[in-house]
């Protein structure tokens, strides 16, 4: 029973990321060139978005189901590849800037994104766990980069702590849901009697929690503004994109092939979604700091893609193939948040500024005079969050309504709604800011702040994409929709 | 024999004390340590289950968890000695700068 | 070349005018008063020549009814309105009326107005005001009538305020065109209602109709009766009757000629024309019509005893022009549609005269309007008095004048109408008398204020000139329209023929007046001529008495009535009970209320309320946010219970959402 | 409870009982040194239900990786960074009062839930026998190999981490 | 699938490419940019003149229909249509637009560039609008629309301009996105976003495969699209949004929302309100006529104690758009035309107040009326404009207003004599404020020495003027040009929402000149010897010629 080449290749994605960390690592002490590694990690996120490519041609489990490699598991690995690589692009400069080191920061991006890749390709709870420490492990180094800044430590240690401490409980829930059913393996997860099960409903309720906890969603969203707003805003970029999507993944894959947590799960969905729409956006109404107010706003679309999860448990009933919508109407929204959020928070990051100082709202103010270019890409992003259309982010939350209404879950279809139009307040206030308001004396004095070539990349690319996704989304989602995506 | 829910109510109950120390301790490192009396408790519940089931993957489990706690830890006391150097304190409630 | 080339092209008839008005409005600005003219007088004179034409055309082809569909103005559904004109003899008479006294009030008018500024413009309207006026009349169908009847309204409204520094003129431009607005509120309805009736709103076609529907019965509120007591409530705002008479006394802030042409001979007479053109649908309205005569009665009463006591010459016109209003809906009231038209054409004669001769006046006393700053002027203003003194006989009603026939022929039907049985016609007769009463008194008032006694101004001063024969000439072919204008009458009255002005209108109206009446009949009416005759010359003697040859007395009977003669100097104090009761309330209602209390703190406050809210429920969710890890770690435990307790405890349904049914 | 008290009953009641104030203990402490003792005592217990359980492996592995290793790490630290008795600062209302109830509730309702389904855990065909370590060694490079490469992973990152966090400024 | 070539995506896209070529050109050369804004708008124009061809008088249904597939999961394509009623909302979106350029020709001096832009992309997202014929382009239209609106708000208007920017946008999307989870609800019960096929299915008995909703449900949909356009439009008591947006909004942006986006939600009560849901509208119908009078009743009043003269235009709009709500929910096909048509007039005449009102701006800078006075003096020919525009908006027959208002009442008193009655009143308000607030601004001395010297209208105020005049009067004596093409529409509309009323049904008959009326009449049995005199003898004159 040992491994064979072929459960490589259904993890080579991940191999191949945690083989450039640690190339990064070692190479740490005897290159001095900056560049070197930037280019060592964009080709290290590279070659694992490439090698996803070929473990989606070999599909199927790998490991003895351990992991899956199937279309699921294959956007994921393409979706976080990508961030890592932008992330990567978007670093650079902030590194650069911050006088932080180079190899140390890409090495964990990329254990990171392995973490990630894990979580995304897991089918067995323990699998799924070590990925979710790795990716956790190597975000709260992250979040610490800064060392020297109090605020960088603080969110470490909060994320630290926070995190082992909803680890704690997701852990639980493993060791619960293993003693109920015998197995960690999610296949092994499928049969009638554990409909019954108060050690496998508790089980699952700690399970939650713990993922819960991950994407943010409220009343476990708490950490969420404070890691956010402390850490390196391209560590920021990538917490708002990666491990959220990542930890959704883990659900998705949950809720695909057990039918018992879709059965024990809808209503906390349905709670917890409305919750968190609420905590999130109406927490971000009152912010004035920009990156503390995308973090909110994470929130509140971690709260609108838990009503696609709603959803999902509601037409799951009807086989995979009734639910496909919902888990279109997941990715999808992932992807565009993903990309949008990416996009949002390199500008964050780049108009910040040495030290992370300007990142007050009125930081903002007549910045389309100042950077036409940056504002209207801001105003993209923003716009994409709020749902408008010709933007990807309009197609994401319209799957997901499409995707609630189909379910019959109209009010939880109407919150969402009352959630838009709050939603839409705060990122019109920041579009206000920049388009309507004067710059600040100072600002309008000083030079524009660059955006070198790296930066303005990852702006083209997110922009692009989030402009195309919102005109031709067909493409994306046919391949979402496809009767095989979860592999069985 | 000890029925294996024995096993389990003590582990429910020394997670709900890490639990509890979580929240009521201040001093990092002791919240810290509140959480590996978490993991602890989980790993009990792990061996308790793995033992019935006559399997030994609950067992292994284990020791995951405990690789992994030791990582949790490397990072984690990495983290705290940070904060004790930032700020000059271990008391949980004076690292507030992030707020509202 | 067709037959009969104005009829064919009646529409030339209004369109000259509106051309000029255009014309001069357009680029009279930079020409010489001249050209203004020319422009003004020529295509008004034209329109006059026209119609005569396109009258004699008609008359030709023995035509009852001339009707053209020019083109469709509005179509919608199975509703039409077409810019359709028709002719028969109503028309014939309004046409004439129209466009000869408003060619002679042009004509006047380029004297009267030569030293105004804004001439150009002045004659703009005027001619504007022509051609909506001619629609109104030649208009075949209601809402091509409408066009007209707004038309002028807002002809009206332009030259009232025409002065429009003023704050008075305008005002009393606002005013008229608001009242009548309200009378048009009513117009409006009463067309729905015929149109939802009759499916149409042609005359021809609806009064076909109309005519072969039961009448409503007495006092029943009927189609007919609703129908027509809207039709009257656009026409009481358009002819000033109570109670929407308001705005015609303010009216004469507006220059004299339009005094004369718009709120004395023509636009007023609207109503008028329009209660009688709609004289079938009135004939199936008995409660209607008696509410027409009564409201007239009532109208031409109130109104006359106002004008008692009246000092501004205008005003006292005004007044009287409200009463003689009210003397024609009265007519129409009892069904004598063609007397009222015949007192509506004498009318416009001899009230046209009287506000071109008053214009005369003032423009002689350098714009004074008051009488009591006049008196004396028959010397040096004499064709102007002679010309207003044959005016003022011709309303006061003396034979052979011409408002003596038409008031006669009035008074008579007034007195045999009858109204479900009982005779009611002897009220309207006592108050159609004692406004005959009424108006010979004020008119000579009027007459001896102005043109007799000693003068009460300073003669140093007040250089008192005649006016320019462009003036005078109009005042003479006036005076002899007052003159002659009722002997259309005469034979009736003397019994030697029948009235040839009903018998004119019989097409229109049906078979009334029996021309050779009975004995009988002809006994009451010289009887009740000879009445209203002792009648006025009572009220020109009391005048007399009163103002000539004891002066001192007038003020000691004022004295003596006071609270009757403060009433009546202040018009009853109507202006201020509406101020009261409907403009303030209402202006305070909508600021206050509305506005100010229903939007901006109603609506807007609840808006910009769940906007706060959400606000303060942002700030509090911000402020779990306390930045201490332990009460993180308690929102976690907080977020575990509700998990579990959701998971655990749900009570709406629980977790049977599998085995939910679709 | 109508059981008999046999033996092993008796042990794991001691055991139990020394956990659970072990780890009332841990939360007593005003001291992290205390603490720390305390959480020793707590999985010094925990091993000894291991052997209990029959997992001798595994105990022997909290005894040394946990007791050993981590906990010396704990207290090490605790030395370097000289940390002294527990400050009493009051700033979070959230962790007072309610907090306790929460937690309680939280505790007391797990507790409970295991309590009342004795269900699923099937009535422990006790074998006696030791899952031997070959088992344990099977079962992670054969299994779990995959999970076990990563884990090698994940401590390369908690070292790199702890080089990062903790290195001193080059300055 | 294509029809008529792709006039309908030139029109809507032909103003983008021209903002996109605006974008791309240098930005320091405020003149050229103005030209190049206006060249595109006046081409567009003319582009859409050329859909009348298209649209024959009489004729139902879409004409020039554009489809292709858009999207496949779910189904969504790219078709459009124009028939009656959309053909003339798309003209006026289009001869508004130039207008507003040449309005903002010198008031807008600081990024004017962008400027431009945001007023092409305008015309882009508001042409959509009208010619969507898939619920789901619709709604990315009626989206997108608000992105430029709200700039030009936000950033050339006044000073509460952020204010009134965000609320218009949140006003509006709070209504819209009720309207997405309708037009969801809609799919999935369909299938389909297209307009034309749901609309069949719901007209469909179910025994025939159709699509028969419950009463709840309609409802339900009915008030989620409802609600979105009541906003819109704006109906009482959701029209807060409106006076601010429009005091705040720069004159091209007030001209343009009074003008064509408002409309957007009128458009939106006939274009789907009524035929998707006709049960739920008929019940509806009552209190939608009662907010309707409110709002015609309630705006003309507080229109009347407005300060601010811009307020009080737009509060008039309440009222005039009230109107257009009554004569649509009157289910009458007179009135149904005389909304269509009072949609156009207001945009027209509204449109021309806020010019002046603008114009008066750019030479004092306020919008208080007490600020005025006596500028009929100084400027004759602004003031002769002036009094034309409020004569239209109030409604004068042979002006624009006059048809529609005519014609709204007329039909709703056809079915509901009460509204018609309760509406009318608005009549007579109308003529209160507009001419009290002109007598205020105009008449009387001057009382500011600021006004003294006060220029008139230049030329170029002068044309656009005329050019708004000359429509306002075409449009008041021309009207059958606009009723002929679009009847047919409106009674599809309306013979969807009451199919069984006969006596309407018949097609509206196109009138030719010079009938003799008597012979067109259908009841020539029915004529009386006397009036039969008369009509033999106009028959005879017709004979002689």
């Amino acid at each position: 029973m040992l491994p064979r080449v072929i459960d490589a290749h259904r993890v080579l994605p991940e191999l191949v990321w945690c083989g450039f960390g640690v190339l990064a690592m070692l190479m740490q002490p005897f290159v001095r060139s900056r560049h070197f590694f930037t280019f060592l990690a964009l080709i290290g996120a590279l070659a694992g978005t490439a090698a996803s490519v070929t473990s989606a041609m070999h599909a199927g489990p790998g490991f003895d189901g351990l992991v899956q490699s199937d279309s699921f598991s294959f956007f994921f690995r393409l979706l976080v590849g990508t961030v890592a690589f932008l992330v990567v692009l978007v670093a650079e400069p902030y590194l650069e800037r911050e006088r932080l080191p180079f190899a140390e920061f890409y090495a964990l991006l990329l254990f990171a994104t392995a973490g990630m890749g894990v979580l995304a390709s897991a089918q067995e709870l323990l699998t799924a766990f070590i990925g979710l420490e790795m990716s956790s492990i190597s975000s709260y180094i992250l979040a610490g980069y800064r060392r020297d800044s109090l605020k960088s430590s603080e969110s470490a240690m909060k994320y630290f702590l926070l995190g082992s401490f909803a680890t704690a409980f997701f852990l639980y829930g493993i060791a619960l849901v293993y003693g109920s059913s015998g197995t960690t393996k999610l296949t092994g997860m499928g049969s009638e009697e554990l409909f019954h099960s108060t050690y496998f409903e508790l089980g699952l309720a700690m399970i939650l929690i713990g993922l819960g906890f991950k994407v943010a969603a409220a009343p476990f969203q708490v950490w969420t503004p404070d890691v956010y707003e402390g850490a390196p805003t391209p560590v920021t970029a990538l917490f708002s994109a990666g491990p959220k999507a990542a930890a959704f993944a883990l659900l998705l894959r949950i809720f695909a092939t057990v039918p018992a947590a879709t059965h024990f799960w809808f209503w906390a969905f349905w709670v917890l979604a409305a919750l968190t729409m609420f905590a999130g956006n109406l927490g971000a109404l009152v912010q004035t700091n920009v990156k503390r107010l995308l973090a909110y706003s994470s929130i509140a679309h971690a709260g609108y893609i838990m009503v696609a999860f709603a959803a999902v448990t509601f037409m799951a009933r009807s086989g995979a193939a009734e639910a496909a919508p919902a888990y279109a109407a997941v990715l999808f929204y992932l992807l565009s948040y993903a990309l949008v959020k990416l996009g949002a928070f390199t500008i964050v990051s780049q108009l910040g500024g040495a030290g992370e100082k300007n990142l007050s709202l009125d930081d903002y103010a007549g910045l389309s005079q100042r950077q036409p270019w940056v504002a209207a890409a801001l105003s993209v992003y923003l716009l994409s969050l709020l749902g408008l259309p010709v933007t990807a982010g309009f197609f994401g939350k319209f799957y997901i309504f499409k995707a609630a209404v189909n379910s019959h879950l109209l009010w939880l279809a109407v919150l969402m709604a009352i959630n838009s139009v709050i939603g839409a307040y705060y990122y019109l206030r920041v579009i206000v800011v920049m388009y309507m308001r004067e710059s600040s004396a100072e600002a309008a004095a000083a030079p524009p702040v660059g955006f070198p070539l790296t930066v303005n990349f990852v702006l083209a690319f997110t922009v692009a994409g989030t402009l195309y996704f919102g005109l031709f989304p067909n493409q994306v989602l046919n391949f979402i929709l496809q009767p095989t995506l979860l592999g069985h | 024999m000890v029925p294996t829910n024995y096993y389990v109510i003590l582990s429910a109950i020394l997670f709900g004390l890490g639990v509890f120390a979580f929240i009521f301790k201040r001093n990092i490192i002791t919240i810290f340590m509140s959480i590996e009396l978490m993991l602890n408790a989980v790993n009990l519940a792990f061996v308790a289950f793995s033992q019935p089931l006559g399997k030994v993957d609950g067992q292994v489990f284990v020791l995951f968890v405990i690789v992994v706690a030791a990582a949790e830890a490397a990072v984690g006391l990495g983290i705290i000695i940070l904060i004790a150097r930032n700020r000059q304190t271990l008391n949980v409630e004076r690292v507030d700068l992030l707020k509202l | 070349m067709p037959k009969y080339p104005m009829l064919e092209f009646l529409w030339i008839v209004p369109l000259l005018p509106l051309l000029g008005s255009a014309v001069n409005g357009l680029f009279g600005a930079k020409w010489p008063n001249k050209i203004v003219n020319w422009v003004a007088i020529g295509s008004t004179g034209l329109s006059f020549l026209g119609a005569l034409e396109a009258v004699r055309e008609f008359f030709e082809s023995g035509q009852v009814l001339f009707h053209e569909e020019f083109f469709t103005w509005i179509a919608a559904g199975n509703f039409r309105a077409g810019f359709d004109l028709q002719m028969d003899q109503l028309t014939v008479v309004m046409v004439l009326v129209v466009t000869g006294v408003g060619w002679l009030i042009h004509i006047y008018a380029t004297g009267y107005m030569a030293h105004e500024g804004g001439y150009y413009r002045f004659f703009s309207y005027l001619n504007l005001f022509m051609f909506f006026m001619l629609i109104l009349v030649l208009a075949a169908n209601y809402v091509l009538l409408f066009v007209g009847w707004e038309g002028v309204g807002l002809s009206s409204y332009l030259l009232i305020g025409f002065y429009f520094l003023k704050k008075s003129a305008s005002d009393a431009g606002k005013k008229a065109f608001i009242v009548n607005r309200i009378g048009d509120f009513g117009f409006m309805l009463g067309m729905f209602l015929l149109f939802k009736a009759f499916g149409t709103l042609d005359f021809a076609q609806l009064f076909a109709k109309a005519d072969r529907w039961p009448a409503d019965a007495m006092g029943h509120l009927g189609t007919f009766t609703i129908a027509c007591l809207l039709l009257f409530m656009g026409a009481c705002g358009k002819s000033a009757q109570l109670p929407l008479y308001v705005w015609l006394p303010d009216a004469m802030e507006g220059p004299t000629p339009v005094s004369a042409l718009i709120h004395a001979a023509t636009m007023v007479t609207a109503g008028v024309y329009v209660v009688a053109r709609s004289h079938i649908l009135f004939a199936h309205a008995p409660t209607a019509m008696l509410v027409v005569a009564i409201v007239g009665g009532t109208t031409a009463f109130f109104a006359a005893t106002i004008g008692l006591v009246q000092t501004d010459i205008k005003k006292v016109l005004a007044y009287s022009t409200v009463s003689q209003l009210g003397y024609m809906f009265l007519a129409c009231g009892v069904g004598a549609f063609s007397a009222g038209i015949f007192h509506l054409m004498t009318h416009a004669f001899f009230k046209a005269l009287l506000f071109l001769a008053a214009g005369s006046v003032i423009h002689a006393m350098g714009g004074e309007q008051d009488m009591l700053r006049m008196g004396g002027l028959s010397k040096k203003i004499r064709w102007t008095y002679v010309t207003m003194l044959t005016a003022t006989l011709a309303i006061a009603g003396f034979p052979p004048f011409a408002g003596f026939f038409s008031k006669d022929s009035i008074l008579l039907s007034t007195f045999e109408n009858e109204y479900g049985g009982r005779n009611v016609g002897y009220a309207l007769y006592g108050f159609g008398l004692a406004t005959a009463l009424l108006t010979a008194f004020y008119m000579f008032r009027l007459i001896f204020l102005t043109f007799h006694g000693r003068p009460r101004f300073d003669e140093h001063k007040v250089h008192v000139h005649e006016s320019p024969n462009n003036m005078l000439a109009p005042l003479m072919v006036l005076a002899l329209l007052s003159i002659v204008g009722g002997w259309l009458a005469a034979p009736a009255m003397l019994g030697t023929g029948p009235d040839y002005f009903s018998k004119f209108l019989q097409p229109v109206f049906g078979g009334v007046e029996a021309a050779g009446a009975e004995a009988e009949a002809r006994s009451l009416e010289v009887t009740l001529a000879i009445v209203a005759v002792l009648t006025a010359l009572l009220g020109a003697a009391v005048a007399y008495w009163l103002y000539l040859k004891r002066p001192e007395k007038t003020d000691a009977l004022a004295k003596s009535l006071k609270p009757a003669y403060s009433t009546l100097l202040n018009k009853y104090y109507v202006d201020e009970l509406y101020a009261a009761v409907v403009v303030k309330p209402l202006l305070w209602i909508s600021t206050n209320v509305l506005w100010k209390g229903a939007d901006i703190a109603g609506i807007d406050g609840a808006v910009n309320g769940i906007a706060e809210g959400a606000t303060a429920i942002g700030d509090g969710v911000r402020h779990a946010q306390s930045g201490n890890t332990r009460s993180y770690a308690v929102w976690v435990v907080v977020g575990a219970l509700v998990v579990i307790g959701v998971i655990f405890f749900w009570p709406f349904g629980g977790k049977a959402v599998i085995g939910m049914v679709h | 409870m109508g059981r008999e008290m046999t033996a092993p009953l008796v042990v794991f009641f001691v055991l139990a009982a020394l956990a659970v104030i072990g780890a009332v203990s841990l939360i007593l402490q005003k001291h992290p040194i205390h603490s720390a003792l305390s959480l020793i005592v707590v999985m010094v217990a925990l091993a000894g239900l291991y052997l209990l359980l029959g997992a001798e492996f595994v105990a022997a592995v909290q005894i040394i990786v946990y007791g050993g290793a981590i906990m010396v790490l704990f207290v090490f630290v605790i030395m370097l960074l000289n940390a002294g008795v527990e400050e009493h600062t009051n700033l979070s209302k959230m962790a007072g009062a309610p907090g306790l109830l929460l937690v309680v509730a939280l505790a007391g309702f797990v507790a409970a839930t295991i309590a009342k389904s004795a269900e699923s855990v099937h009535a422990a065909p006790q074998t006696g026998e030791l899952a031997s370590t070959l088992e344990i060694s099977n079962m992670i490079f054969k299994d779990f190999v995959y999970p076990f490469e990563l884990t090698s992973f994940l401590i390369l990152v908690a070292v790199l981490g702890a080089t990062v966090l903790a290195q001193r400024e080059k300055s | 699938m294509l029809h008529g070539g792709h006039l309908l995506s030139v029109l809507i896209f032909f103003p983008a490419v021209g903002a996109l070529a605006l974008l791309l050109l240098r930005g320091d050369d405020h003149k050229f940019i103005r030209i190049i804004a206006l060249i595109v708008s006046l081409a567009e124009f003319l582009f859409s003149l050329l859909m009348i061809r298209a649209v024959p008088a009489g004729a139902a249904g879409y004409h020039l229909e554009e489809y292709a597939k858009w999207i496949n999961q779910p189904p969504i394509n790219y078709h459009l249509g124009v028939d009656g009623i959309s053909l003339f909302l798309v003209i006026l979106t289009t001869f508004l637009t130039p207008i507003s350029i040449l309005a903002s020709w010198k008031s807008i001096a600081h990024r004017v560039k962008e400027f431009f832009v945001m007023l092409l992309m305008l015309e882009v997202g508001v042409v959509g609008v009208f010619l969507s014929l898939d619920l789901f382009l619709f709604f990315l239209f009626w989206e997108v629309m608000l992105i430029p609106m709200a700039l030009l708000i936000g950033i050339w208007g006044h000073d509460r301009r952020v204010y009134a920017a965000v609320k218009f946008i949140l006003y509006t999307m709070a209504g819209s996105i009720f309207m997405l989870i309708g037009i969801i609800w809609l799919y999935n019960a369909t299938g389909t976003f297209d307009l034309p096929t749901i609309q069949t299915l719901l007209h469909t008995p179910a025994s025939q495969g159709g699509l028969e909703l419950a009463p709840r449900t309609e409802t339900l949909l009915f008030l989620a699209f409802f609600l979105a356009f009541a906003i819109k439009v704006p109906l009482f008591p959701l029209h807060t949004w409106l006076p601010d947006a429009h005091v705040e909004a720069p004159t091209a942006g007030s001209v343009m929302l009074a003008g064509v986006l408002l409309k957007m939600g009128t458009y939106g009560m006939i274009r789907f309100c009524l035929p998707l849901f006709p049960e739920a509208s008929r019940r509806a119908a009552g209190w939608v006529a009662a907010l309707a009078i409110i709002g015609i009743i309630y705006g003309a009043l507080v229109a009347m104690v407005q300060p601010n003269l811009k307020k009080l235009v737009a509060y008039s709009s309440v009222s005039h758009l009230g109107f257009v709500v009554l004569g649509i929910f009157a289910f009458h096909n007179i009135s149904m035309q005389g909304a269509v048509y009072q949609m156009l007039a207001h945009g027209i005449s509204t449109g021309a107040l806020f010019l002046l009102v603008g114009m008066l701006y750019d030479r004092r800078h306020t919008f208080e009326i007490s600020e005025y006075g006596g500028l009929a003096t100084p400027m004759p020919k602004l003031a002769a404009f002036f009094l034309f525009v409020a004569l239209s908006s109030l409604g004068l027959p042979m002006l624009n207003g006059f048809v529609g208002e005519y014609l709204v009442l007329l039909g709703t008193y056809q079915r509901h004599w009460g509204w018609a009655s309760w509406a009318a009143l608005g009549v007579i308000f109308s003529a209160c404020y507009l001419l009290w607030s002109y007598q205020r601004v105009f008449f009387g001395e001057i009382t500011r020495e600021k006004n003294r010297a006060l220029p008139d209208a230049s030329a170029r105020e002068k044309w656009i003027l005329a050019t708004m005049a000359v429509v306002t009067l075409w449009m008041g004596i021309g009207s059958t040009f606009i009723t002929k093409r679009m009847a047919a529409a409106a009674q599809d509309v309306i013979d969807q929402v009451e199919p069984q009323r006969p006596y309407e049904a018949a097609a509206p008959s196109e009138f030719k000149r010079n009938v003799v009326k008597l012979n067109a009449t259908p009841t020539q049995t029915e004529q009386d010897p006397a009036r039969a005199a008369a009509n033999i003898v106009a028959r005879e004159r017709l004979g002689i010629r």
